[in-house]
């Protein structure tokens, strides 16, 4: 059975349909692209499946339980975790600080343990950091532990934002256009992450501008235009489909 | 149904709430906070004419006038020295303004008790006379007031929608970084437009002299009014604020006519409720 | 240089800083023959015009008062000092003040005026043995917190609520024209025993009507409104100066010219209602009244009369305007009188009980006229006694004398 | 590693003892009622401060927190007077009763975030205050109630009277403060400071992290009820008298000057700092004979620091840097071992 399935989500703003009867399915483990031109709603889609919005009408089941309109927080409990293009950062908090706190997901003992600073409490903080800081490492953050996160590059905010999502130990990710604003290196850094999640059985559904990363990474593409799916399949049949192209003509050269 | 002196003095009311409201919303749209001293200003204003119209003698419409370029300067003087400087780009910003505006009320309530001293004074004597139309009968006072209300927002109306700086003004109001592009610079339109806004607080004050007694404390009731004004008409906009002036000044004066004092925690309540309802008041923007 | 410069003006302003915040208040001399009163009054709030104006009248009057010789007990000259707190014109601000009076200046007796503080404080002199001289207090009715087997302590004028009843039968004694008395409150004073006003107001067959205003209106239309259409043809207020005034100026706006208006406090000067009513709404504007030579029924001591002459002559020429407030000469120097005299009776200065001995059921020569502690068959207390009710009135821009009703023991 | 969230105050355990010694020792060379009462009094609004600061750490910004404190004290005094209670049990249940209407007000009001939460908690102060003026034969409306102090706690041969000095008064303050503060600051350092700091940096984010934000701000709301509930009976018992005007909208003005004069980077130094100083500031000017004095300059302090102190930083904070001068400590604090 499919892990996400959307059926017939649309999302209005005012009278403009942002995303119009979208169905997909998304199988586990599998790396989902979506592209579009800008405004084709790739964002919308993503803000609709964490509940940052609640579609207008149709329904998104996951795992068998039916998320349209839960708040984001029990969405992310459910294991459907997700990235931010811009708003990434805790305002004044350094790098270790924002994933301290990203990690909330990652205890099992509550607030008052903590409060009472419980020897069970500082045995999981203990292990908690462990594992935070093999995650930093990975996405070489380590150095910059200590540093006001707003300090860090772009790319690397990027990077800090996955490494937040993952320690909401997703089943699902949702990556918000993970590389842009990065270079090439970077950016194929971040590609290799990826992959490594993917093949620890992490589904992801990414949005991305940039085809040569897309070709690739993914398993399968879903290409949006004006809200509306125009296209689905591998990556060659995709980039092969008419329609596709001239969306794409019709905006920015391939 | 209540007698007419009830409806008038229930105009009278919205005359000051609307024009406070009115001063402290466009404030809040350009500069996206509450000047808490607002009732100060009210009160510096009543005592500017006072002083003006008894020591210096100055005619009285005059006076108002210089009520409020007085006024208006030391509010472009707070904005310039405290609030621009205290008013950091983020979430904390707003906070500090508040808590600095806030202080303010104590300093300028502290400063006109130490200039003015705490007796009670009136300008009685400005227009005196009552017009009486038999059943009721209205006081030129109260007439002044309506009149020199309407001579004011139809100025204010005048000047925002057909004056370019009005058009600055309203631009900045509603895009901010667009009007930017325009090349219209948001830290100068903010100066003008909290002197503005203290403008019309003094001059709220000074139409109010005549009619009501004059101490450093009559800032502090205005205030709250034109508050809860604001949030019946929706934050941020300005005709909220009047609408929301006038529903709350009659309401005000019928309400208490009705059940006396009980009148104040009927009008806490039916905030509250309008608040958890719907924030946005009447005319504001949903809010996300 | 120019850091130089500023650290040097940073230090010069601090030191100053400090300097007026650790200030110690001026040291009073520790004589035996100098008997402290503290005095909490409010010198902020919308009180503050009474007590800014009475703090200069009082200090004033002890000043004359010791140069005429101040008081002997035994062989000893005794003279008097008062010592003004801020009360804040509130409870708490009252129970601070007497704890900074009692505790921090080691006052043995207070003096106040003020009505709706009094508890705070007494709840404070009282335990502390100091004997406590108030004017008005809200809780002398049975029930309230003044309880004379718990406060021997403390020594009324007159509660607020016989100052009140008083003061209403006053006026329909002066004007028995007037049908029927509207009687207006803050809420701050819902609580002071207006039922037992009204049991007086009815036992004399005077009619009345009750009205509260919440505290800090300015506009009182719905008010008078509701006052005329009760048919009232004069109105009390027991309000502050501020609000006393608003309403007469408002009625007159609204057309009810011959609703007459009446205030439970003494002007400070009449100009200032001429100023915020206007010249027409402030004639015949009532108020309560003390310059003590003009009383026809109370009779006052020839002596007591040329003091506080004196004593208005010096404020006169002080601000250099004529002094025209009456409204002290009821209050603390006739408790300082009752005061002074009890002493010479108990021959002792420092024995709270025995002075109390001596107050209660004697009879003392006050600025008010002499009295004799008649509350007994009132509060169960020998420690009550009376003011004369008496009024006066705006007429022109003068304060004149309008008439007077010797407080009886209510039923 | 426990002090991540409140790495801005790097005062070690004993120096923050070592800083509490001169209280502790004060009576014995003043026990003049005055200088007390001082302390007593800021360190009553130092609590209620420190509730504020914490509902400020989940983003919400309320004027209503005196209102808090007149529930507190309502209830010990309705308790003591009317009842008859002794008073240990009314000032326990007047911390709980506050909590119980904080968390049943927040959990309605918390929902609207920003300017409007302030204005609301501003509507409901005025009228918890407007309820205990009318309910007369409760509250005794404006009479207000006369409380009377604590019963003497007997300690063997000798037992501390309340009724005679304030040094009881002083050290059950001293108590109080050091019990609100080490829980504040427990809370602070706890995973509990850090949700709520998540939530007031950036909410959206938060939620996406998994975190309920209406609850952890409801949780927020409550303790700082607790808390102000308390220091609201002490201070009714402390003045001898509750009344409706004691506890309006200029006092929660007075609690959230303090407690942003003081600032917020700190849970407990900032509320202390700004109550003392604001506090003490208030009553040595109280003294001038000018009236209306000690309003101006109050205002124009409170205006100076938020002006010529960083950003973002209060009182506390001028400790904050001495103590790095001092000590080279780094700008951001070193973690101890992690492994």
């Amino acid at each position: 059975m499919p892990l996400l399935e959307l059926c017939n989500v649309t999302k209005f703003f005012g009278k403009l349909a942002a995303l119009e009867n979208i169905n997909l399915t998304v199988r586990e483990g599998e790396v989902l692209g979506i592209v579009g031109p800008n405004g084709s709603g790739k964002s919308t889609m993503i803000n609709v499946i964490s509940g940052y919005y609640r579609p207008s009408r149709g329904t998104i089941v996951f795992n068998g339980k039916k998320i349209s309109g839960m708040r984001p927080d029990r969405i992310a409990r459910r294991g459907l975790a997700r990235t931010f293009q811009s708003n990434v950062l805790f305002e004044g908090a350094t790098v270790l600080e924002s994933v301290m706190v990203g990690s909330y997901l990652q205890y099992r003992t509550n607030a008052w343990q903590s409060f009472f600073d419980t020897k069970t409490y500082r045995d999981e903080f203990e292990e908690v950091v462990g594992r935070v800081l093999d995650l930093l490492k990975t996405f070489e953050l380590f150095n910059d532990t200590f540093l006001p996160a707003a300090g860090l590059s772009h790319g690397y905010q990027r990077m800090l934002g996955i490494v937040m999502a993952l320690l909401a130990n997703p089943t699902v990710l949702l990556l918000d256009e993970p590389t842009t604003g990065m270079n090439h290196e970077e950016a194929m850094f971040v590609v290799e992450n990826i992959k490594k999640i993917s093949a620890q059985g992490t589904t992801v559904i990414l949005i991305e501008h940039n085809m040569r990363v897309l070709m690739d990474l993914v398993t399968r593409v879903v290409v949006l235009n004006f809200g509306n799916k125009i296209a689905e399949g591998t990556p060659e049949e995709v980039m092969n489909n008419q329609e596709v192209i001239e969306a794409y003509l019709g905006t920015e050269q391939l | 149904m209540p007698p007419a002196g009830i409806w008038i003095d229930g105009l009278i009311q919205s005359c000051i709430y609307m024009t406070m409201a009115f001063g402290m919303v466009l404030v809040f749209s350009i500069l996206g906070i509450l000047n808490w001293t607002h009732g100060q200003f009210y009160m510096l204003g009543a005592f500017v004419v006072y002083y003006a119209f008894t020591a210096v003698g100055i005619p009285f419409p005059v006076a108002m006038l210089i009520a409020g370029v007085v006024v208006g300067g030391l509010g472009m003087l707070v904005e310039k020295l405290i609030i621009e400087r205290v008013n950091i780009p983020s979430a904390q910003g707003a906070l500090y303004v508040t808590v600095a505006t806030m202080a303010l009320i104590f300093f300028f309530e502290g400063a006109a008790s130490m200039l003015f001293g705490m007796q009670e004074k009136g300008l009685a004597m400005v227009f005196p006379g009552v017009l009486d139309l038999g059943s009721l009968s209205v006081s030129y006072q109260k007439i002044a007031v309506i009149i020199f209300t309407l001579i004011i927002m139809t100025a204010m109306y005048i000047m925002l929608n057909r004056t370019k700086v009005g058009l600055a003004i309203r631009a900045a109001a509603q895009e901010p970084d667009a009007a930017r592009l325009y090349g219209i610079s948001v830290k100068r339109t903010s100066l003008l437009v909290m002197g503005i806004g203290c403008a019309l607080a003094a001059m709220a004050g000074s139409i109010m002299a005549p009619v009501y007694a004059i101490n450093p404390f009559i800032g502090r009731i205005p205030m709250i009014m034109s508050l809860l004004a604001i949030i019946i008409g929706g934050l941020g906009s300005l005709t909220g604020a009047i609408v929301g002036g006038i529903i709350l000044g009659f309401v005000n004066s019928v309400v208490a006519y009705r059940l006396s004092y009980f009148s104040e925690v009927v009008l806490f309540a039916f905030v509250i409720v309008l608040l958890l309802v719907r924030p946005q008041g009447l005319f504001g923007t949903p809010l996300k | 240089m120019k850091r130089w410069y500023n650290i040097a003006t940073m230090v010069v302003i601090t030191v100053m800083v400090l300097g007026v915040a650790w200030a110690p208040r001026p040291a009073h001399a520790e004589e035996p023959s100098i008997i402290k009163i503290g005095v909490p009054t409010a010198m902020s709030g919308p009180a503050a015009a009474w007590g800014q104006a009475g703090k200069a009248a009082y200090e004033t009057w002890v000043e004359v008062f010791n140069k005429a010789g101040g008081f002997r007990v035994g062989d000893k000259t005794y003279h008097f000092q008062v010592i003004h707190v801020d009360d804040k014109n509130s409870p708490e601000g009252g129970a601070a003040a007497a704890k900074q009076l009692i505790y921090g200046e080691k006052v043995k007796f207070l003096a106040g005026h003020w009505t709706w503080n009094f508890p705070a404080i007494a709840a404070v002199s009282n335990p502390a043995k100091v004997i406590f001289m108030t004017r008005t207090g809200n809780e002398a009715v049975p029930g309230g917190v003044y309880n004379p087997k718990k406060m021997p302590y403390v020594v009324f004028a007159n509660p607020s609520h016989e100052q009140f009843t008083s003061d209403c039968l006053a006026i329909t004694k002066a004007f028995p024209k007037y049908k029927k008395i509207g009687i207006l409150d803050c809420t701050l004073g819902k609580g002071i025993g207006w039922d037992y006003v009204d049991a007086a107001l009815d036992k004399e067959g005077v009619r009345y009507h009750h009205e509260w205003f919440p505290v800090g209106t300015q506009d009182f239309a719905p008010y008078i409104t509701r006052f005329a259409e009760a048919g009232c043809d004069i109105v009390y207020v027991a309000g502050w100066i501020g609000e006393a005034m608003a309403f007469a100026k408002q009625r007159w706006e609204m057309g009810y010219k011959d609703m007459r208006v009446g205030h439970s406090g003494p002007f400070i000067t009449p100009l200032a209602y001429l100023g915020v009513c206007g010249k027409e709404a402030a004639q015949g504007f009532i108020g309560q009244y003390w310059a003590c030579w003009d009383f026809k029924v109370t009779k006052v001591k020839r002596t007591y009369v040329k003091m506080c002459k004196e004593v208005m002559e010096i404020l006169s020429e002080k601000q250099g305007k004529p002094f025209v407030y009456t409204g002290w000469i009821g209050w603390l120097p006739s408790h300082l009188l009752i005061l002074s005299q009890a002493m010479e009776k108990a021959g002792t200065v420092d024995d709270p009980d025995a002075i109390m001995e001596a107050i209660r059921g004697g009879t003392f020569e006050t600025t008010t006229g002499t009295w004799t502690m008649s509350g007994a068959e009132t509060y169960g207390s020998p420690i009550v006694f009376g003011c004369p009710s008496a009024l006066s009135t705006i007429k022109g821009d003068k304060e004149v004398y309008l008439s007077e009703y010797p407080m009886k023991p209510l039923p | 590693m426990r002090r991540i969230f409140d790495y801005k105050t790097l005062i070690p355990r004993w120096i923050a003892v070592l800083l509490a010694v001169p209280f502790i020792i004060l009576p014995l060379f003043t026990t003049n009622l005055a200088t007390l009462s001082m302390i007593i009094l800021s360190g009553i609004w130092a609590i209620a401060a420190m509730g504020f600061t914490l509902i400020l750490r989940t983003g919400q910004f309320s004027l209503g927190q005196a209102a808090f404190m007149a529930i507190g004290g309502y209830t010990s005094a309705i308790l003591t007077v009317k009842l008859g209670w002794p008073f240990w049990p009314s000032f326990l249940l007047a911390g709980v009763v506050a909590g119980i209407i904080a968390m049943v007000i927040g959990s309605v009001v918390l929902r609207v975030g920003g300017v409007y939460f302030s204005i609301i908690t501003l509507a409901l102060g005025e009228v918890i205050r407007i309820v205990a003026m009318q309910w007369e034969p409760v509250t005794r409306g404006s009479r207000g109630l006369i409380t009377g102090p604590p019963d003497p706690i007997p300690l063997g041969v000798f037992e501390i009277n309340f009724a005679v000095s304030a040094v009881p008064y002083y050290y059950f303050m001293i108590v109080l403060v050091a019990v609100t503060g080490v829980i504040f600051w427990q809370i602070g350092r706890s995973r509990l400071g850090g949700t709520f700091f998540s939530i007031a940096a950036n909410p959206i984010l938060a939620e996406h992290q998994g975190i309920h934000l209406m609850k952890y701000r409801v949780i927020a709301f409550t303790i700082a009820g607790v808390f102000t509930g308390f220091a609201g009976s002490y201070y009714a018992h402390f003045l001898s008298t509750m009344t409706p005007y004691m506890l309006g909208l200029w006092e929660s003005i007075q609690i959230m000057i303090m407690s942003i004069v003081g600032g917020v980077s700190s849970l407990v130094g900032g509320p202390l700092a700004g109550a003392l100083v604001l506090y003490a500031l208030g009553i040595y000017l109280s003294r001038l004979p000018v009236y209306g004095i000690q309003q101006l300059l109050f205002g124009t302090a409170v205006v100076a620091v938020l002006l010529f102190m960083p950003k973002g930083t209060g009182l506390v904070d001028l400790w904050d840097k001495f103590w790095r001068k001092v000590f080279r400590e780094p700008e951001f604090y070193e973690i101890p071992s992690v492994e």
